[in-house]
């Protein structure tokens, strides 16, 4: 076995200093490019830089098959800011939401540049008849493409392996969405806030593929979403605020998904362990003030919790029942109204984990500030065939 | 072992077929390509968008300047008149089969701090194309315009 | 000519940041006139199965389910492959399965694969085979019960197509029913 | 900031056609190779693990999926770059330079073979608005965007014809003395300017052939790749930049190269690229790439590289020699893994490991890869191996 070097530790510290999102809906006007403009825009105006301060710009975006643009990548790059510049874009599924940040800090933190501009864009609604049409290509052509499957259908199992391994009940996953939907009534880029939910809005909604039904999903939709991220010494110019990224993890389970023990997610579990050990956190639970886990499905968002460390296997949900996870509880979860609330264009939620990280964490989160005085953050996206994960904490110093 | 045995029969591999295509998709113009479009089928006019920071137009119309991402709001004609900076003539289509006739690709200049426009050209033999050829859009008849590209015909030469 | 600016700041206090989301969804009658192209791309592949999958669906034309043995580790990996992902070496040999195993995890669906809704569910899950390592398995239908009655953990068998009609493919097999039905 | 360097280089022969395996049993192959070479185990001693693929060329909707089990790197940090084999290389180098990472295993493939409509697929990487309808209306063939790219090059530099076509000649022939390389063989100009013309100026011989292939490299940091390897060799500097999407965009220069190489050099401490590189090896998937990437590298200066290519400047045995594997032309395109092959030949040429094609005395060598039609993106890498 190698010995691990001695020089191995990431020794320059990087921040975040503005952040920037466009509305999430079915947005059939504007093109991708167009969507990624404003959002790369906002922030750089938040960060009060220009396109000149910019060294590198990373993008994300999630399956071409969205937009039915081969190298969708480098269609999008002019919007995103990144004509004449380094440009790079990475794709880890719906992880990409919060891969970009870390591959953004790993072009800062490595000394290559100053400053970067990662914006991630999604366009759900180009897709037709729908954007299931997209997601049948997700599987093994030869052993699963056959079966004529619906994405829906691995959630579907995925949900039922929880339940039944951790004797969870569906009335507790349910109140997940109740509560995102409604913490997403004090966003301005949601799609389905919904003061007014219920338990039994969520129970009595459309069957899809039992135990999912209609209301457990987030909807497909279209929107981007953009960070800034910078060294130390540049963010103290620019902020007295600035919220450092301050660990990093991501982890791939096998591509065998009939392979895997789909009760836990282990590779949440790795990717997080990576970005605590980082950002020196030994007890999550006692140190994390707050927590964005990726929740396109209301049983994902417990799942993610248990995962990184902040309940047991099998508790979230208990937690959830207790109100601990509202925005004005011990541990809240997904203040922003999550993909649930705000919507799901893949990749772009990267502004309500990282976006709204951010915004927590300097507290500018207006109406949507949680109660707590909450230093330290943890956000987390999940994606490809239920087996990727990318984990930043982050923390105002 | 290093490696996995191999197959050594030719009849032993198999292939699988298949495609990674929806029905179809809905590739919309955008915010500037709808004004673009519109000006073209309604009014029988390109437009282009400009940056006065940079001096610099952009045709089609962009809703952002590419080299200092300032919002764009003003809008030109800039004529149907311009200039080849380059051509190519296409022999081939995607199958590998001869295109008879040949088409003809160009990039035109509608003047100076101008991008340059992609179409193609028309009503000129290939062998009388030339770089700097002085070229006018022929359009569809008002009538037959949909909004879209190929409402332009192809350019020719004046 | 001149047209309304995108970049303003909103002011309403209702909402927090971000601070200038843009966008709003259209009318269906906005959206039809938005000037567009409509187009099929044309993305056809034929992937090679490869070495183990090969053999796997030649396997399944026989009416038997192959894995793959790795001495490494012990496992029998099915579906098969030639390299074992968790010791990162080649796989030693082939070993036939019973094909019956146990309901891994299942969904009772009532959308079909273009989300169109269908009236009698449509009952898929994951199957762990008997002679594989505990969760592992493959993707397939259930049959010959009701969503009622299926369960995790329930045992189950393959009922194939007749031997004229398998051609090497995971269809093969028309589904999984419980075992001694 | 810590050093980098390729302690570890695996790949498969380049081919037209590979039907007998599978994309993960064909990356199996190379990766074993690359990990015996480095003497690490992945299971235990790699950090972090990048595929270079775009899902339109795999096939699938997120090929991220499909990516870890044949390189070890399951239930290990692992990540898709959707682009050249160079740009996971650079996401690879900064990884290390941060110091979160020790090793890191780079991977690039091309199973294109198994894409029927290749043609169909470039083109979907036109704007879908602007640019697709104009070629879709006669099935023109994608290419046209290299030939309006030539003539331009050729009218703004007077590049000639024969000088393009000099370039086939030059990498086919180099390609013989590559076990790897499936397309040398010995041509005249006249033959390739006597075939069909594509998109005049350019001839079907001017396009490199297609092929499939893997190639994997393992990175170290300085300090380890000493203790791993007699012969580490250091990546000096590594840069990348892409142009405007547009395809009426383009200039006669390759202005993505140029900027790469800056960045490249600019780390690498290269201020004279002529007096301080050996060779290079670049993108010439178009046979007037090659000259044109050259002037980007700044080897030759604008509209010379042609005339310098002719002088013998640019063959194995000249002061510079440029595609010593035979290239794009010779060895075949590699799609996203053409950037890696680049590289490849360099590390193989630097540690003294190229067989019959060595180069004798080189010292430092660069790798320039290009993203293809229609797009402006491209990365520079220059490597030396440190005496």
């Amino acid at each position: 076995m190698i010995p691990k070097s001695d020089l191995r530790k990431p020794r320059r510290d990087v921040a975040v200093v503005g952040a920037g999102m466009t509305v999430f809906a079915r947005r059939l006007q504007e093109t991708g490019k167009e969507m990624a403009w404003e959002a790369a825009k906002q922030a750089l105006d938040q960060a009060g830089l220009t396109l000149d301060d910019v060294d590198a710009v990373i993008v994300g975006t999630a399956p071409d098959a969205f937009d039915g643009v081969h190298k969708k990548g480098e269609w999008l790059l002019d919007g995103a800011g990144g004509s004449g510049k380094p440009f790079m874009r990475v794709f880890t599924g719906g992880g990409t939401a919060v891969m970009t940040p870390i591959v953004g800090w790993w072009h800062v933190a490595s000394g290559l540049f100053d400053t970067v501009l990662v914006v991630n864009e999604e366009k759900m609604s180009s897709v037709r008849p729908h954007a299931q049409s997209a997601f049948a290509h997700i599987w093994d052509p030869i052993l699963d493409r056959p079966l004529k499957p619906n994405l829906v259908w691995i959630f579907a199992m995925e949900m039922q392996r929880y339940m039944w391994t951790y004797n969870v009940r569906y009335e507790d996953i349910a109140l997940v969405a109740v509560k995102n939907k409604r913490n997403a009534v004090g966003h301005p880029c949601a799609q389905l806030a919904d003061p007014d939910i219920t338990l039994e809005d969520v129970l009595n909604s459309e069957p899809l593929a039992l135990p999912v039904r209609r209301l457990d999903i987030s909807p497909p939709s279209d929107g981007a979403a953009a960070v800034v991220l910078t060294r130390e010494e540049i963010a103290y110019e620019l902020t007295d605020a600035p919220v450092f990224i301050e660990g990093v993890g991501w982890c791939i389970d096998t591509t065998m998904w009939t392979n895997r023990d789909l009760a836990f997610p282990k590779f949440v579990a790795r990717a997080a362990k990576m970005a605590y050990d980082m950002a020196g956190i030994k007890d999550p639970r006692k140190e994390i003030d707050i927590a964005e886990p990726y929740d396109p499905f209301d049983y994902k968002e417990l799942q993610h919790l248990e995962a990184l460390g902040l309940a047991e296997p099998g508790e979230a949900a208990i937690l959830t029942r207790e109100g601990k996870t509202q925005r004005d509880g011990e541990l809240p979860v997904c203040p922003s109204g999550g993909l649930l609330g705000v919507g799901n264009p893949i990749a772009a939620t990267l502004g309500i984990k990282i976006g709204e990280l951010y915004w927590q964490l300097s507290r500018q989160a207006g109406p949507r500030q949680v109660k707590k005085d909450a230093r330290t953050g943890v956000a987390q996206a999940w994606g490809d065939l239920m087996q990727f994960s990318s984990v930043v904490v982050m923390r105002r110093r | 072992m290093a490696f996995f045995e191999p197959m050594q029969k030719a009849t032993e591999p198999r292939h699988w077929l298949g495609d990674m295509e929806a029905d179809h998709y809905f590739y919309g113009a955008g915010v500037m390509g709808q004004r673009f479009f519109e000006a073209l089928r309604d009014e029988g006019k390109l437009l282009g968008s400009r940056c006065e920071r940079c001096d610099w137009t952009y045709v089609p119309p962009r809703l952002y300047c590419e080299r200092c991402f300032a919002e764009l709001k003003e809008l030109r004609d800039v004529g149907l008149r311009g200039r080849v900076k380059a051509f190519t003539v296409v022999y081939v289509n995607k199958q590998g089969e001869p295109l008879d006739p040949p088409e003809v690709f160009a990039l035109i200049e509608f003047g100076p701090n101008i991008t340059p426009f992609l179409h193609k050209l028309g009503d000129a033999p290939p062998e009388r194309v030339h770089v700097g050829m002085v070229v006018e859009a022929v359009l569809k008849p008002p009538a037959e315009r949909e909004g879209k590209i190929t409402d332009i015909r192809y350019f020719r030469p004046i | 000519m001149a047209h309304e600016p995108r970049t303003q700041t909103h002011n309403d206090e209702r909402f927090g940041p971000p601070p200038n989301p843009q966008g709003r969804r259209l009318s269906a009658q906005e959206e039809a006139q938005l000037p567009h192209i409509i187009a099929k791309p044309r993305a056809r592949y034929a992937w090679a199965a490869g070495i183990a999958i090969s053999a796997f669906l030649e396997g399944l034309k026989r009416g038997k389910i192959l894995g793959r043995k790795c001495v490494g580790c012990g496992r029998v990996l099915v579906p098969p492959r030639m390299f074992c992902e968790r010791c990162f070496r080649p796989t030693d040999e082939w070993v036939e399965l019973p094909g019956t195993g146990v309901v891994e995890t299942f969904s009772v669906s009532y959308i079909d694969t273009d989300a169109n809704r269908v009236e009698e569910p449509i009952l898929v899950g994951t199957i762990a085979l008997d002679g594989a390592p505990p969760h592992c398995g493959f993707m397939h239908y259930f049959g010959e019960v009701s969503p009622e009655e299926l369960h995790i953990g329930m045992p189950v068998e393959p009922v194939w197509k007749p031997e004229g009609e398998r051609v090497g493919s995971i269809l093969d097999i028309r589904y999984f029913r419980p075992r001694g039905r | 900031m810590r050093d980098v360097a390729i302690v570890g280089v695996g790949c498969t022969p380049f081919r037209p056609l590979t039907p007998e395996v599978n994309w993960k049993e064909l990356t199996f192959q190379a990766a074993v190779r690359a990990y015996e070479d480095a003497g690490i185990d992945p299971r235990r001693d790699v950090d972090s693990f990048i595929t270079c693929a775009e899902d339109f060329w795999e096939g699938f909707s997120i090929f991220d999926e499909f990516t870890p089990d044949q390189l070890g790197a399951v239930l290990r940090p692992m990540h898709t770059v959707t682009g050249d084999g160079l740009l996971g290389l650079a996401n690879a180098v900064m990884q290390i330079k941060t110091g979160l990472c020790d090793v890191v295993v780079v991977e690039a493939h091309s199973k294109i073979s198994e894409l029927l409509t290749f043609e169909h697929v470039v083109e979907l990487a036109f704007d879908s608005v602007y640019e697709a309808p104009l070629s879709r209306e006669r099935d023109v063939h994608p290419y046209y965007v290299a030939g309006l790219e030539m003539q331009l090059y050729l009218h703004e530099t007077g590049t000639t014809e024969e000088q393009c076509a000099a370039v086939v000649v030059q990498d086919k022939q180099n390609a013989l003395l590559n076990p790897l390389a499936p397309y040398g063989t010995r041509m005249s100009v006249d033959d390739v300017l006597g075939s069909p013309p594509l998109s005049d100026p350019l001839k079907r011989l001017e396009v490199a052939p297609r092929a499939d292939g893997c190639v994997v490299l393992v990175l170290a940091a300085g300090e380890i790749a000493e203790r791993l390897c007699e012969v580490p060799i250091y990546i000096e500097g590594i840069g990348w930049c892409s142009e405007s999407p547009w395809i009426a965009a383009r200039g006669a220069e390759a202005l993505y190269a140029k900027r790469a190489a800056q960045m490249a050099y600019e780390q690498a401490g290269i201020t004279n690229p002529l007096q301080q590189i050996d060779f290079a090896e670049v993108d010439d998937r178009f046979a007037f790439k090659l000259l044109q990437h050259v002037e980007a590298l700044g080897l030759a200066h604008p509209g010379q590289a042609g005339k310098l290519l002719l002088d013998g400047m640019f063959s194995r045995d000249g002061e510079l020699p440029v595609n010593p594997s035979g290239g794009c032309l010779g060895a075949g395109d590699l799609i996203e893994a053409g950037g890696l092959a680049r590289a490849l030949e360099v590390v193989l040429q630097l540690r003294g490991e190229a067989g019959a094609r060595q180069l004798p005395d080189v010292e430092t060598g660069v790798a320039l890869s290009w993203r293809g039609v229609p797009h402006g993106t491209g990365a520079v890498a220059v490597f030396r191996r440190r005496s």
